[in-house]
């Protein structure tokens, strides 16, 4: 009696488990193929900048990975908000495999960042608006990570999970809003990064790729780090004993 | 008339129950059976709806608990593991407190009735950290009797009971089911209830 | 029962467990005032640069200290089953989340208000800064408690509870405590506090309207 | 092309360490996080074989 019930609940996480299987390596060369395209553009093709000579540069790491994280957020707010609003198990997995990636793309715009900003405003560290919310960004990111690995019942954990991406995601601008407040108010904006360097159109063009290549490697990584949870939740199922032995 | 459609319960990754269904009527006497960890804590929080089921449904008169929440809840009292006393307060502040927060008005006398009736007349108002395990548990009891409520779930109420209590309160469940109130129940002790068949539903089958 | 019946009662109680544990309270109190005190220790006495801080180190001494009782709030009551009993009640949960909440700004975020000026005047705050530092902490406390009960549901009965509950609250805090600290310093330099405060009351507001439900599901979450 | 000989090129026009620093640092992250999702898929791996070949020991203590 319990087998057949398996089998009903388990479908979708079996199949996903072997359609992520079969797309993994087709988004891991995509974003390979990208990244190099993307740094060809911006190491070889873009111009000196007459401001800054080469330093600039590094606005083809920190940007489009400023923009991911966000962007990751984002989704994974939106896999939590489905997780909750249909009960589905698998939304729930997908939103806590985003979160270490996403993280992690924090961090890279946080490091090149205050790599940027040394050799431009001779700081390591700016409190400029974008970068400031980019660091409480990076606590949000920890905040869920921490929820999550805090509670054993997976149940509870991607639902206290959901609950603070989607809380979080509602702050997002409240917080970005009154982060420039704040940074406008006390500095008058002389030392800010939102003067980027004037935006010849191939640098953009090479910000883009780089973009398209952060994107595809996030889904590559965010679906491997997915199947681990299936197999480590979906354990004790049937499809995950008949996959061993075929494999075995 | 309560009601669980093909209920099923997953703890962690373990599947504890799948495809229950049971039926209570007035008068009715349901009693959970099952070894330690074979999900009857589980079923009954999921019967009051502190816990969803992971599948299938709880009916209270035909309509879905979660649907019927507030008309449900007043008429269903819990009595869980925990005697859910707060011990700065006194047994009559929580019982009074307790009774007010459920929306039923009481009066002095009536609570102190009630605590007299489990034979605590004497310690009122003493602050709950003094009463031992037994006596929390009855003022836990003498909450049941003040709510009124038609459905009883009790989640073995008869532990860390002397034996005039257990008597006291097989007295009180067959008064309440003569009444044609209903009762969920789960316990290792053997309930008789005379002129009451109680209907069995085994966990462990 | 009206709602607002039961949110008495609720508060009744809240409020009459406080005055049994009145040791709770005075920690809370003590935590802020020695946070706040320790700043110029560290920071030195001069007394210009210590009027510029004052109220950024009293709002920031005044979070830490709401954040601490955060623990507070839902943790007794589900450790003795007396929350079960609340989630079980007729009245919607929403109802008895924001007495519960109110009360539990009552009980630490009104001290707080009240200690606040003694502690301006420390940092050489001027009467009119004194006043709007006052009115923001009564627009902001509230503010944190609200947004603190969400953690403080999420996190129920975890172990390692407290430290988890500031990771996930400090960041949503740091609107509140922007707005704050800028209303004193606007209201000091003659710039006006008036753009603070008023942006402080819209998160009030919004935050009053949308945090009890969160609670409430976080709780349903936690409970089961 | 901006550059006319390899050396120039890592010389950056003076930013080496700068650049060359942030380059560097995000593709240590990202090879990490690869290597990581190998060890965490090893682990689950290992995990799931385990649990089916000796049965779900593990799970029947704990109390319902």
């Amino acid at each position: 009696m319990i087998n057949r019930f398996n089998k009903y609940r388990y479908a979708s996480p079996a199949t996903f488990y072997h359609f992520a299987g079969r797309l993994i390596p087709w988004f891991y060369g995509a974003a390979a193929l990208f990244c190099v395209a993307g740094l060809y553009i911006g190491l070889f093709l873009a111009p000196t900048d007459f401001q800054q000579s080469e330093a600039y540069r590094i606005i083809f790491i920190h940007v489009p990975a400023a923009w991911m994280s966000m962007f990751i957020y984002v989704v994974m707010a939106c896999w939590a908000a489905l997780g909750l609003a249909f009960n589905t198990r698998m939304s729930f997995m997908m939103a806590s495999a985003l979160a270490p990636t996403g993280a992690m793309l924090t961090f890279v715009s946080l490091w090149t960042g205050a790599l940027w900003g040394k050799p431009t405003w001779g700081a390591w560290w700016v409190w400029d608006a974008r970068l400031t919310s980019e660091l409480i960004l990076f606590f949000l990111y920890l905040g869920f990570m921490a929820l999550q690995s805090a509670i054993d019942d997976p149940r509870r954990a991607d639902r206290a999970g959901a609950l603070i991406a989607l809380v979080g995601v509602v702050n997002v601008p409240i917080i970005y809003f009154s982060v420039r407040w704040w940074n406008t108010l006390h500095q008058g904006a002389s030392v800010s990064m939102t003067k980027a360097p004037s935006m010849a159109s191939i640098m953009l063009v090479g910000m883009l790729v780089m973009a398209l290549a952060a994107w595809m490697y996030t889904i590559a990584a965010a679906l491997s780090r997915a199947r681990c949870i299936i197999l480590e939740r979906e354990r004790n199922a049937q499809w995950v004993a008949q996959m061993l032995e075929a494999d075995a | 008339m309560l009601e669980g459609k093909d209920l099923a319960c997953v703890r962690g990754e373990r599947t504890l129950f799948t495809h229950l269904n049971f039926t209570l009527r007035e008068g009715e006497l349901l009693l959970v059976q099952g070894a330690n960890g074979s999900g009857k804590t589980s079923l009954l929080r999921m019967v009051c709806g502190l816990m969803a089921p992971e599948s299938g449904e709880v009916l209270w008169r035909g309509e879905k608990i979660g649907a019927a929440r507030e008309s449900y809840h007043a008429e269903m009292a819990y009595f869980g593991h925990s005697p859910a006393v707060k011990e700065d307060l006194s047994a009559f502040e929580n019982l009074d407190f307790a009774c007010r927060l459920a929306g039923i008005p009481v009066k002095r006398e009536e609570v102190k009735g009630a605590l007299g009736h489990l034979g605590l007349g004497h310690c009122l108002n003493l602050p709950a950290k003094s009463l031992s395990q037994g006596q929390r548990r009855r003022v836990a009891l003498s909450r049941l009797l003040l709510a009124k409520a038609r459905l009883w779930i009790l989640d073995e109420p008869l532990t860390a009971l002397d034996q005039a209590a257990l008597k006291l309160v097989q007295s009180l469940l067959g008064e309440h089911l003569r009444q044609g109130g209903m009762a969920v129940l789960t316990t290792h002790q053997p309930v008789m209830i005379p002129g009451i068949a109680p209907k069995i539903l085994d966990l462990s089958a | 029962m009206s709602t607002s019946q039961t949110v008495i009662v609720l508060l009744r109680r809240e409020l009459l467990l406080a005055m049994r544990r009145r040791g709770d309270v005075l920690t809370v109190l003590f935590f802020f005032v020695i946070v706040a005190s320790l700043f110029p220790l560290g920071v030195g006495p001069d007394p210009k640069l210590l009027r510029l801080m004052g109220g950024g180190v009293v709002w920031v001494s005044a979070l830490l200290a709401a954040m601490l009782s955060l623990g507070r709030m839902f943790a007794s009551d589900h450790a003795d089953g007396t929350l079960e009993q609340l989630v079980l009640t007729p009245t919607p949960p929403v109802v008895w989340i924001t007495g519960k909440i109110l009360a539990h700004w009552l009980v630490s975020g009104v001290p707080l208000i009240l200690v606040a000026p003694v502690l301006g005047v420390q940092f050489g705050l001027s009467g009119e800064a004194l006043g709007v530092l006052v009115f923001s902490l009564l627009l902001g406390t509230p503010v944190l408690s609200l947004i603190g009960a969400i953690g403080a549901a999420l996190t129920l009965g975890l172990r390692g509870g407290g430290v988890l509950v500031s990771l996930l609250v400090l960041p949503l805090y740091i609107p509140v405590l922007i707005f704050g600290a800028g209303a004193v310093d606007g209201a000091m330099s003659g710039l006006g506090a008036e753009a603070h405060l008023s942006l402080l009351g819209g998160i009030l507001i919004l935050a009053f309207m949308l945090t009890p439900w969160a609670v409430s599901a976080a709780l349903r979450i936690s409970i089961e | 092309m901006n550059w006319n000989s390899w050396p120039e090129f890592f010389y950056m026009g003076g930013y080496a360490l700068y650049v060359w620093g942030s380059f560097a640092v995000t593709a240590i992250l990202v090879a990490g996080e690869i290597v990581m999702l190998r060890l965490h898929r090893k682990k689950a791996l290992e995990l799931a074989l385990n649990t089916v070949k000796y049965g779900k020991v593990k799970n029947d203590e704990n109390e319902a």
